[in-house]
């Protein structure tokens, strides 16, 4: 167990490395290896940015806690049979509260600067991000059934015969648009939009900037994580030992996350929200009876 | 932190353009420029770049813009006739190298350091305000209830102007907008937005800026799903799908202060994105302000 | 960690929540005394469930009940809160009690 | 309780670790610098306001939507146990919830107010 | 360890229930509720209930959340940029806070409590499923039903427009003096239906 938290803590960074050259890849910009580091250490040396009458602590705070909410959600992910950082047995919920406070953390980072850009983009994410977490809710309850589990091991020690994205295949698009929202991303990504000139983190400069980037780049670690172990089977695979799998399939995750991200547009919130509540909403209620009746003894 | 800074010398540079009188052409090219990275907010940026001419009336908004560059900052003015004594005029068409020198220039800052309000000391607690909701805490004053058009709740009411430099919004469009949550309640077109020229309403480009503000590049566009992401009814798919295939839009829209009112903020900007900057910069009048 | 400090932190919680209810005039402040007094009692629920009820599954049934009961009187209360203030532009305990249409 | 003790140390790492690096740089800050970002132009006031929320009916009917997910929780776990049961028991509860769904969308929740 | 754990856990329960009506921004205020609520959720993990510790926190971190949007719609000066002390009956309101408190603790020191601790063995979100889809059907069916009508209703209740018109129509701010002139805005005039430009 702490052997598995030191893996995760040494891992994390180079995977919010990879993270970032994906990003690159997918914005076509050269210097792929390179670029994030240096970037990221130019931020690092430049001043931070204090509005008229910030909220000080919460704006100082928000991006740990973001990054701490990807920590805790990371580490409910097993790395191979037995080996997993936290060990609780409600790992499911556990992720789903990860989810929850998210949408609290993007909140209080776009309330505490007190101007405008960052305000209006906190409160269209909580109208997006709120139902988005439904939708992952049902889709990982799918993936609990039959694993007759809340454990994390569990469901995928039940994925042994068959991998969940083949068992139940609406789970793991649906629950990449709740990646992309907790990752804010392209068609979700209501809090840091181009229309609000970076939204949320328009008042950002520096290193509070880096540590916000960081966070969220580790978030899609974490998410990508999650979605391999909920529905590609995790550490499961023929060969290779199990963390290299779950590796590999952490990193096509992403890939997909990242490339999803860039191929489809951005609604206006107001038809988004009903897009959420009236379209994937019900889908995930055929994927929960789909997986119902295919898990019937 | 020796290496932090030996890393940091070969980052890119961070750059906030300004868009001027017939700058917007120039500024996309600015994406083919090697180590130059064009950031939305100046609070993310390291060099202001002014690209194309600014009237001397706007000036203001200018040196406010330059100081919400956290120090230290450098300008350049690119193809663009200095506003304040700071900075490297470039003529030619590569800024490149300017950019690159005022990347290491420390501008001071051109507005001087006083509060929007005098508070400090005043108020029962010194911090300005009086009673709940008086005063100038913190050198401004809280915004107050007004009348809402949509649903009836009277809940405060935030005006402001915004642009002329607002990467969301045609550049040069200066708007007095007074909105209730991220509802514009009522309008006002201070400055129309600058000319732009031919080449602001080639269809490429102007089908770029939308897709922008939408979060795609242009090559997503071809899925049609970039059109279904607009709302129906308000010409914004129709004008979006001529751009892509190439057309030009000769629409004109209706004046701002009549059409924003009662729109959300993502569907306002997207709106004012979807005509050519010519054709809002027309129903616009000149220098009302 | 015993029954009684648990049921004490849970009495603690429902005081303060009864002096936040009482004493504010605001009726979405007062909510959120209402909420604290439930916290306490979820508290109190889970520590009788786990020390004196044997692990029966009444006693999760009922933690859920009260998170269910605040669920209702938030949404409940809001939705009040809304035709109010649209009423009479006021969210204060005492404006309720002028109330005529 | 080892449960837990891990993700609170994970957590408290995190904040340690962001809360570090933005100490790095000095803040100091002149009121010019300090004026929101709007392009350019000013406001007239604070931007924290009595927030004109247009979703609120959404948000109400989403937390009493939310409560159901106490329930499904436990339900997964025993649900291939119990089987046709479960399935009829939730498709139910679920459908219940659905008519207030339908009759906010009807009544047009899901817009902006 | 557990004690020490239980101990931080419940300091940081109380305080930050304390802090929720000590906080002039009202953000502040809900969270701090929220913090409240995640360390009820933690004790109850300790007391080996991980699945409902659990679901407090991700209730609460919603709930929270939506108390965050309506605290600051209604409130004036939301963020407290004025600090300002908005009380009645302060001082018999503490009173009871106390008198609550004390009974409380003394009915919990001086009952005989009895006990039976959790088997370690048990089973207990399985034993919650069972309970759900046993016994408890009914209970559970009617939550349903409850959680429906809260939905209807609250979206009766908040919506503007009713199907005799809206439900504004008419209303009167308060005065600023008893019987006096309303405050703020003139009575609507039926400036007609409001527009619906959003959604689709």
């Amino acid at each position: 167990m702490i052997a598995a938290t030191f893996a995760l803590l040494l891992s994390l960074p180079l995977l919010v490395w990879v993270a970032a050259m994906f990003d690159r890849i997918g914005a076509g910009r050269g210097r792929v290896v390179m670029a994030p580091l240096q970037n990221g250490a130019a931020l690092l040396l430049r001043p931070n940015t204090e509005t008229e009458a910030p909220d000080q602590l919460n704006r100082l705070l928000a991006p740990g806690w973001y990054l701490a909410l990807a920590l805790v959600g990371l580490s409910v992910v097993p790395f191979a049979p037995g080996v997993v950082a936290s060990d609780i047995a409600t790992g499911l919920v556990l992720w789903g509260a990860c989810e929850a406070l998210t949408v609290v953390v993007v909140f209080l980072h776009g309330w505490s600067p007190n101007s405008p850009l960052p305000l209006i983009g906190a409160y269209r994410y909580v109208a997006i991000g709120l139902p988005a977490m439904l939708l992952s809710m049902f889709v990982l309850i799918g993936a609990a059934l039959p694993a007759q589990s809340l454990s994390v091991a569990e469901v995928v020690e039940a994925q042994r015969d068959l991998w969940n994205v083949v068992r139940q295949p609406l789970g793991l698009p649906l629950f990449m648009a709740l990646g992309l929202a907790i990752t804010l991303r392209g068609p979700f990504d209501f809090a840091e939009g181009a229309e609000l000139a970076g939204g949320a983190s328009a008042e950002e400069s520096g290193p509070a900037l880096a540590a916000w980037r960081f966070a969220r780049a580790a978030m899609l670690v974490a998410f990508s994580a999650m979605a391999a172990t909920a529905f590609l089977g995790g550490y499961l695979g023929p060969v290779l030992p199990g963390p290299a799998w779950l590796l590999l399939k952490t990193l096509a995750v992403m890939a997909a996350a990242v490339a999803a991200g860039r191929f489809f547009a951005r609604m206006p919130p107001a038809r988004m929200l009903t897009f959420l509540w009236v379209v994937l909403l019900p889908l995930s209620f055929a994927n929960l009876a789909l997986v119902g009746v295919e898990a019937l003894p | 932190m020796s290496w932090l800074s030996t890393l940091a010398h070969d980052a890119e540079i961070a750059v906030f353009a300004a868009v001027g009188q017939h700058g917007l052409g120039l500024t996309e090219t600015l994406g083919r420029q090697r180590g130059v990275r064009l950031v939305s907010s100046p609070r993310h940026a390291r060099v202001l770049l002014v690209a194309g001419e600014v009237e001397s009336a706007q000036a203001r908004a200018l040196e406010r813009l330059h100081a919400q560059i956290p120090p230290p900052r450098g300008t350049v003015w690119w193809q663009a006739p200095r506003l304040f004594e700071r900075g490297e005029t470039v003529i030619g068409d590569d800024p490149g190298e300017a950019i690159r020198r005022a990347a290491g220039a420390d501008d001071p800052e051109q507005r001087p350091d006083v509060p929007p309000h005098p508070w400090r000391g005043m108020g029962p607690h010194g911090q300005g305000g009086h009673g709940m909701m008086g005063g100038n805490p913190y050198g401004r004053p809280m915004a107050m209830t007004a009348d809402d058009i949509r649903d009836g709740l009277t809940l405060d009411a935030y005006s402001a102007r915004f642009g002329p430099f607002l990467p969301a919004l045609p550049p040069g469009l200066v708007l007095d907008l007074t909105m209730q949550g991220d509802v514009i309640v009522s309008a006002a077109a201070a400055s129309p937005p600058y000319p732009q020229g031919p080449e602001g309403d080639a269809p490429t480009l102007c089908a770029a800026r939308m897709l922008r503000l939408m979060g795609i590049g242009p090559r997503a566009a071809h899925a049609r799903g970039a059109l279904m992401a607009l709302p129906k009814g308000s010409g914004m798919r129709r004008r979006l799908a001529a751009w892509l295939r190439g057309e030009t839009v000769t629409e004109s829209p209706a004046p701002p202060p009549n059409a924003l009112p009662g729109r959300e903020w993502a569907e306002a900007v997207l709106w004012l994105a979807s005509f050519p900057p010519s054709r809002l910069r027309a129903v616009c009048p000149e220098e009302a302000a | 960690m015993t029954l009684a400090t648990v049921l004490i932190v849970a009495a603690a919680l429902i005081g303060i929540g009864l002096y936040g209810a009482l004493s504010q005039q605001s009726f979405v402040m007062l909510m959120m005394g209402l909420e604290l007094m439930l916290n306490g009692a979820i508290l109190g629920v889970m520590g009788f469930w786990a020390f004196a009820l044997g692990g029966a599954p009444e006693g999760q049934l009922l933690a859920i009940i009260v998170m269910a009961v605040m669920a209702v009187e938030m949404a409940v209360g809001f939705a009040l809160v809304v035709a109010v203030y649209r009423k009479r532009q006021a969210d204060m305990t005492e404006s309720l009690t002028t109330m005529r249409h | 309780m080892i449960q837990i003790a891990m993700p609170v140390v994970l957590a408290m790492l995190a904040i340690a670790f962001t809360t570090a690096i933005q100490r790095i740089a000095r803040t100091d800050a002149t009121w010019p610098r300090r004026a929101p970002f709007l392009g350019g132009g000013l406001p007239e006031t604070h931007a924290w306001q009595r927030f004109h929320v247009r979703y609120y009916p959404m948000a109400l009917l989403f937390i009493a939507f939310e409560m159901e997910m106490m329930f499904m929780y436990p339900w997964a776990v025993v649900y291939v146990e119990t089987g046709v049961k479960a399935l009829a028991e939730m498709g139910m509860f679920l459908g219940i919830l659905s008519i207030g769904i339908l009759y906010g969308w009807r009544e047009g929740v899901f817009r902006w107010q | 360890m557990i004690d020490a754990l239980f101990l931080t856990l419940s300091a940081l329960a109380i305080w930050s229930g304390w802090r929720v009506f000590r906080v002039d921004s009202m953000v502040r205020a809900s969270f701090l509720l929220m913090v409240s609520f995640i360390a009820v959720g933690l004790i109850a993990v300790l007391l080996a209930a991980p699945y409902i510790g659990i679901a407090t926190i991700f209730m609460m971190a919603v709930e929270m959340m939506v108390m965050a949007l309506f605290m600051v719609m209604f409130m004036m000066n939301p963020a407290g940029l004025n600090p300002m002390v908005m009380v009645h009956q302060h001082r018999f309101a503490v009173v009871a806070g106390i008198v609550a408190f004390a009974g409380l603790t003394a009915a919990a020191l001086l009952s005989d409590l009895p006990s039976r601790p959790v088997p370690e063995s048990a089973e207990v979100v399985r034993a919650l499923g069972h309970e759900l889809l046993g016994p408890s059907m009914l209970i559970f069916e009617t939550a349903g039903v409850t959680l429906l009508a809260t939905m209807i209703g609250a979206v009766v209740l908040s919506a503007r427009s009713g199907r005799y018109g809206d439900s504004d129509a008419g209303s009167v701010p308060p005065g600023l003096t008893p019987g006096g002139e309303p405050a703020g805005r003139k009575p609507d005039d039926g400036r007609g239906r409001p527009h619906h430009h959003g959604g689709q």
